[in-house]
């Protein structure tokens, strides 16, 4: 085992052969690679429900309301349970964190698996309910109607529970991953900005997914026995309830945005042949937004009956998230300064992640300071933000990733023309999408809402029409990189000339990552 | 660039004192954003354009600039300071609602608005207040949360079951305004839409003295039959409550006649009084003492009698239970 | 959190020769028995009244007994002190969480439970006049409130298929056909149905009566011609005197604000102010 | 790999045994905070409710009866006594005492359970139970349910990590007379004696909380 057998020509997706090779095994590459196949598949059926949503109301009439609720809760709950929080942790992570650090594996290679199988059996839980009743509570499950409900919310309760372990043991491997199994050299100062990025993350996984569980747990009691914490028919307090939530749920924002930060701070200095500016502020802000993460969660309940104070309290406090997130848009943008930019792929999705994600940033200031917030909340001013926020973010930072990942993964290039077409269109359709419901939100049609005042017709049915767009991208992007799988070009070990350790090795890389342990002499971006 | 789009109607009509300081700060925003997004955003294309690998084969070597990185760190942080103060200062006199507003109480339920008035007077899903005078609403809920929001307005309050929130308005704008459900109620959650009318004063005094408004729009019309005719007496609280004492089982156990040796206490004469309890304390019967005995009887227990009564919580509604308070004040 | 406490280049996390510190049993006895001797004192502490005191002392106590078996029983006190950093970080993350939603919950307004006093007023005017007997325009208004409050669950043209009913264990009556209604078609039957509820349809006695009237003329027009009703069934609900047109309720002189009083018979000229 | 008897063959990915020792105590102190912040929900409604309902709370806790709180108190304390010899003697390769601690320590966590069921059975048959299930007429305040919603969650949940505990006690029992540990490697010793003390750990807390409210 401690001895590597390195028969040219055998990697890690070859090494082993059948079904069972794969379900049983311990290699952080092929249970990233599991991790994606299913992701993209949740991510698939999260798009199938907001093209029906966007259908809808983009005046066509095909849902009767009761099905419409059940639509945008499904989009909501797939979206952020399944596909978006461990996207970039669960897939890509476990994919490179090992061999960004130079080692063999993650700690704890069968909690890697077990958590993977966490993962599947939460989701399933889940998608049983589209065969029974539904639910209709949306994503934030509010109690008393998610006590109050005919539907099968139960299900997707303890689905949700359930995945909430498989994000806490990912979170706990690669905590103790980083802290133990970095290669020799390889000091705090000298980690990838990816790594303190998957750090951060775990670190709020770690110490916020906990929380939910518990409120999950309570919620299901609820609904079982009536244990009364969070109903009021029972003396207790149902905007305790949005307290319990938001203390996991805003905290799980940056979980989505963390590591697509990470990325992009690998993938400026790469393709830019510059070091990345300022890599101790980049490294602490990841760190300062992780812990403000803990302290602004009740910017999400300003009009919920929260006492003055804590408004007060929360308002300040979330403006501290701007500080360390402009540090790092401008030190992303002061790397490109006097580079030599190559423009693939991998870095048009780090540009569209730093133009979407900006406006995601700004139009959060709407809704922290205080005035403001009371008009713009719980309309679509909100579903745009978040948008911006997480899909802007995550979507374009896990698009980035997989660009600059899939030689690595899989050894074989993709046409980088038509991964300039993918991004085009997804970046067009993305904000022909959702820039009208900044709009349509400050007018203030609220979210949720099946029918709507004539007023808001027109900017839907734009919104409506962007959603095609973003469809037809990823079909596109699904299509070319299906055909890189099998017709690309075999691909070199370091596609990007990249300096970082993952680079160092074969692609696809042999099961033990390294041939022998590589030995770190110098920082990650030191492009001379 | 979309972002210029506010100053074109993108928001919704001014029709409260706050909205045009709300909008002023919204505008605000709006451009302090447009500037930081040009700023980013422009220097990434001239980067672009300027140093990609054609013009530039060899990138220089910059690990940072410490005297940049604290100037954007240093100034954001006061910008955010000076957001935070204004939202706050703003958003302080759209809660703290004036002494003399006027009190209107909301009862929100799966899926309809419910509004009452002092005069007793009850409207659905209409609310209608009076032009420039503070109008105070205490709303609760029936089932779930909701969230009042009228957008012409820019309030919006959260309807919390268990709860008595409050919001303030002070109209500017004659005529209909929208009323929304902002918070996910279930099925017709979008059907839970209102029509906030905004009366001048004649219309108001009219209103008051129970008179129909012709002025009340397409949906408010009455028929023929009622408008403009003087107020005549129809079942009060007390009618009411005297119905639900029946409806709900009261009497079985109580009477109004002050006969003794009842199962349960009297209401004759209760309103006022001092009961004496089981432990010997000694309480006054107020509102919120009959209210108590109501929704939880086991609370207090009044001597020589036993804790037989089914707790009522949950099981009246709010606008019931004022009706039989009314009822019991009522039998002297 | 914890990536502070050891920068240390990898040879700190790899390799090192890491000597396992092994309790002795004396030192085990040696902590059980402060441990068992503390419980005693948490106990006797509670016992005694410190006034305000109490809370914090048995806390202190309950401090002192964990970190005792966190230093020792768990080897905080030898082991790695990243994994110390770890506990103490999870506890101060749970304060967070305590204080800042204390924050809310604690600094709500006094009054925010407590019901308001009710208005002790009149009902505003009847609409009609024997809103029990067939008036189009009863029946007219009763239409227009059944389109806020019915439609949900009975539909827009009251065949009972409305929205909310596809959810219902127990289907909303369908009022186009006359078949097997549970209380009777009568309008007062109609009438106590709408007051008391049934089955899963709650009671609409909040609103108005007449508006109840209304619902139940609106309701019964969209099926066959309903049966009438008898004195004494409009009596059974609280129609005392139908000839009357307010229907003779016992006391019904109006109790709305002696001011609005005085106004509205200034209005009508019932008294001329001199 | 290595054969030796006395160390045992750790994951490839590890240097030593002793790095992996390191690594797994690690990873078992990160599982034991995500425990805290589990507890922490319950703690934080608790924290809440009780400074919103004082007086609730010194009444309700009144009907819980706090000799049975401290008598289990005092046998998990011993149980995490009992516990930590057996580390220490799975250190010292001293199997028999190891097996003998081992098996005393899973005996008192069946005694910390009979007390428990005990008193439960005494509040069910009370009617002191949780929430919308509460239906006693002795304790008149309102909120009352509250203070037994958080009593059963609290101990129930406490009372789950007991029987996990439990479980894995009896796992090491049958390994360590398999004989499976020696000075080389004591790891899953070690890691449960973490598990065990950190539930004794929850219950020291929660025992002047419920049964000592003042």
């Amino acid at each position: 085992m401690s001895t590597i057998a390195a028969a040219p020509g055998t990697n890690y997706l070859n090494a082993t052969k059948g079904l069972r090779s794969w379900i049983g095994t311990l290699d952080h590459k092929r249970i990233g690679l599991m991790y994606l196949f299913t992701i993209l598949c949740t991510f698939l059926m999260g798009g199938v429900f907001a093209i029906m949503v966007r259908l809808q109301l983009g005046g066509f009439n095909i849902m009767t309301a009761d099905q419409y609720n059940r639509a945008f809760t499904y989009h909501g709950t797939i979206m952020v349970f399944m596909v978006v929080i461990p996207m970039i942790p669960a897939a890509i992570g476990n994919f490179a964190l090992p061999m960004l650090i130079g080692a063999k594996d993650v700690a704890f290679p069968r909690i890697n698996l077990a958590s993977y199988y966490i993962f599947l059996t939460g989701a399933t839980m889940a998608a049983y309910t589209l065969f029974a009743k539904g639910v209709d509570t949306g994503w934030t499950f509010y109690a008393p109607y998610s006590i109050r409900t005919g539907t099968s919310a139960s299900w997707v309760l303890m689905g949700a529970f359930i995945m909430g372990f498989s994000s806490i043991f990912t979170g706990l491997n690669f905590i103790v991953t980083i802290h133990k199994l970095r290669a020799p050299g390889l000091t705090w100062n000298r980690l990838p900005l990816f790594c303190w990025a998957l750090y951060a993350t775990s670190v709020i996984q770690v110490l916020a997914t906990p929380v939910l569980a518990i409120t999950l747990l309570l919620l299901t009691f609820e609904r079982a026995t009536g244990i009364g914490i969070f109903d009021p028919k029972i003396g207790g307090d149902p905007v305790l309830f949005q307290h319990f939530f938001w203390f996991y749920s805003h905290p799980a924002v940056y979980i989505m945005a963390l590591p697509a930060m990470g990325v992009i701070s690998e993938v400026i200095p790469v393709f830019s042949r510059k070091p990345i500016f300022g890599y101790k502020a980049i490294a602490l802000a990841t760190f300062g937004i992780a812990l403000v993460a803990f302290l602004v969660w009740g910017h999400h309940m300003f009009v919920s009956g929260q006492s003055e104070f804590a408004n007060f309290v929360f308002s300040l406090l979330t403006m501290f998230v701007a500080v360390p997130t402009g540090v790092k848009v401008f030190s992303w943008v002061a790397t490109l300064y006097k580079g030599s930019l190559r423009f693939n792929a991998p870095l048009l999705y780090a540009f569209c992640f730093l133009f979407v994600f900006t406006v995601g940033g700004m139009t959060g200031m709407f809704l922290a300071a205080l005035a403001t917030d009371v008009h713009l909340t719980d309309t679509y001013f909100v579903v745009a933000h978040f948008h911006y926020v997480m899909v802007g973010s995550t979507l374009m930072g896990f698009l980035a990733a997989l660009h600059f990942y899939f030689p690595k993964m899989f050894g074989k290039m993709y046409s980088e023309c038509s991964a300039k077409w993918g991004c085009f269109l997804i970046f067009m359709g993305f904000n022909v999408t959702f820039f009208p419901q900044f709009i349509l939100g400050s007018q203030g049609m609220p979210r949720r809402y099946y029918a709507y005042v004539p007023e808001f017709k027109t900017l839907n049915q734009l919104s409506t029409f962007g959603s095609w767009l973003i469809a037809a991208g990823f079909i596109w992007t699904a299509i070319y990189l299906g055909r890189a799988l099998v017709a690309g070009a075999k691909a070199p070990s370091n596609p990007w000339e990249a300096l970082t350790v993952d680079w160092q090795t074969a692609s696809p890389p042999i099961t033990e990552n390294f041939e022998t342990t590589p030995v770190i002499t110098s920082g990650p971006y030191e492009y001379r | 660039m979309l972002w210029t789009l506010p100053f074109f109607g993108t928001l919704p009509v001014q029709a409260s004192e706050i909205a045009s300081r709300w909008d002023a700060f919204y505008i605000f925003l709006v451009v302090l954003s447009l500037i930081f997004f040009v700023i980013v955003f422009g220097a990434m294309i001239i980067f672009a354009v300027k140093y990609n690998k054609d013009r530039r084969a060899k990138a220089e070597y910059i690990e940072g600039n410490h005297l940049l990185e604290f100037f954007w760190t240093a100034i954001p942080t006061v910008i955010v300071m000076v957001i935070f103060v204004w939202g706050y200062v703003v958003y302080r006199d759209m809660v703290q609602a004036p002494s003399d507003a006027y009190e209107i109480r909301v009862i929100a339920k799966q899926w309809l608005w419910q509004f009452q008035y002092e005069t007793g007077r009850s409207e659905i899903n209409k609310i209608y207040v009076p032009l420039n005078k503070p109008v105070k609403l205490v709303m609760t809920s029936e089932d779930v949360i909701h969230s009042f929001f009228v957008p012409n307005f820019r309030i919006k309050k959260d309807v919390v079951p268990g709860m008595y929130s409050q919001v303030w308005f002070k109209a500017t704008v004659l005529g209909e305004h929208h009323l929304f459900c902002a918070e996910y109620c279930g099925t017709s959650h979008s059907g839970m839409i209102g029509t906030v009318i905004v009366l001048n004063d004649q219309d108001w005094k009219n209103f008051l003295k129970g008179r129909e408004i012709p002025a009340a729009g397409s949906t408010g019309a009455m028929g023929t039959a009622a408008a403009g005719e003087v107020a005549a007496p129809t079942m009060t609280m007390a009618e009411r409550g005297r119905e639900l004492s029946k409806t709900k089982g009261c009497v079985a156990c109580h009477n109004d006649t002050g006969a003794a040796g009842g199962v349960a206490p009297t209401y004759k004469g209760l309103y006022g009084s001092t009961v004496e309890m089981t432990d010997g304390s000694k309480v006054v019967a107020d509102d919120n003492y009959i209210r108590e005995s109501i929704e939880n009887p086991q609370a207090k227990i009044v001597k020589g009698y036993n804790p037989v009564m089914p707790m009522f919580k949950g099981l009246l509604k709010e606008d019931e239970i004022n009706a039989l308070i009314a009822y019991i004040k009522s039998v002297k | 959190m914890a990536h502070g406490n050891h920068n240390g280049s990898h040879n700190d996390n790899r390799n090192q020769e890491h000597s396992h510190v092994i309790l002795s049993d004396a030192m085990i006895w040696k902590i059980g028995a402060c441990l068992f001797v503390l419980t005693a004192v948490t106990v006797g502490v509670a016992h005694i009244n410190l006034g305000w005191m109490n809370f914090p002392v048995a806390m202190l106590v309950a401090i002192i007994k964990g970190s005792l078996v966190a230093l020792f029983f768990m080897g905080l006190k030898y082991d790695k002190k990243e994994n110390s950093v770890i506990l103490i970080g999870s506890f101060l993350f749970l304060a967070i969480f305590i204080v800042l939603t204390s924050c809310d919950l604690l600094f709500r307004p006094a009054n925010v439970y407590d019901k308001p006093e009710p208005f002790a007023a009149a009902g505003g005017p009847p609409k009609y006049k024997k809103p029990w007997t067939a008036q189009a325009v009863v029946a007219a208004h009763g239409k227009e409130l059944f389109m806020q409050q019915c439609v949900s669950c009975h539909g827009e043209k009251g065949e009972g298929n409305g929205v909310a009913s596809t959810a219902m264990t127990r289907k909303p009556r369908n009022f186009t056909s006359g078949e097997n209604w549970l209380n009777g078609r009568k309008p007062s039957q109609v009438f106590h149905t709408l007051t008391t509820g049934v089955n899963l349809m709650p009671s609409f006695g909040s609103l108005p009566a007449e508006d109840r009237w209304s619902l139940a003329q609106y309701v019964l027009s969209l099926g066959p011609t309903p049966p009438a009703d008898s004195v004494d069934d409009l009596k059974k609900v609280g129609v005392a005197d139908p000839t009357r047109d307010d229907g003779g309720q016992p006391g019904a002189a109006p109790s709305i604000p002696i001011d609005l009083a005085i106004e509205l018979l200034a209005e009508d000229g019932t008294f001329k102010k001199k | 790999m290595s054969t030796d008897t006395h160390t045992h063959h750790f994951a490839h990915h590890f240097e030593s045994a002793d790095h992996e020792l390191e690594a797994s105590k690690e990873g078992m102190w990160v599982f034991l905070l995500t425990e805290v912040l589990f507890f922490g929900g319950l703690f934080c409604a608790y924290a809440i409710f009780r400074s919103m309902y004082p007086e609730m709370f010194h009444e309700a806790h009144k009907y819980l009866n706090w000799k049975l709180g401290a008598l289990n108190t005092v046998i998990l304390i011993t149980s995490s006594l009992t516990m930590a010899m057996a580390v220490s003697a799975c250190q010292k390769a001293q199997r028999n005492k190891a097996i003998v601690n081992l098996i005393l320590t899973f005996l008192l966590a069946c005694g910390f359970l009979v007390v428990k069921s005990f008193e439960y059975a005494h509040k069910i048959h009370e009617g002191l139970l949780p929430g919308a299930l509460f239906h006693n007429h002795e304790i008149v305040h309102p909120k009352a349910p509250l203070f037994f919603s958080i009593y059963f969650g609290t101990t129930g949940l406490h009372g789950f990590h007991v029987i996990c505990g439990m479980i894995v006690i009896l796992w090491l029992l049958f390994r360590t007379i398999r004989g499976d540990f020696d000075k080389g490697y004591f790891m899953p010793v070690e890691l449960v004696g973490l598990y065990w003390h950190f539930v004794d750990l929850v219950w020291i807390f929660l025992f002047p909380l419920l049964y000592l409210v003042s």
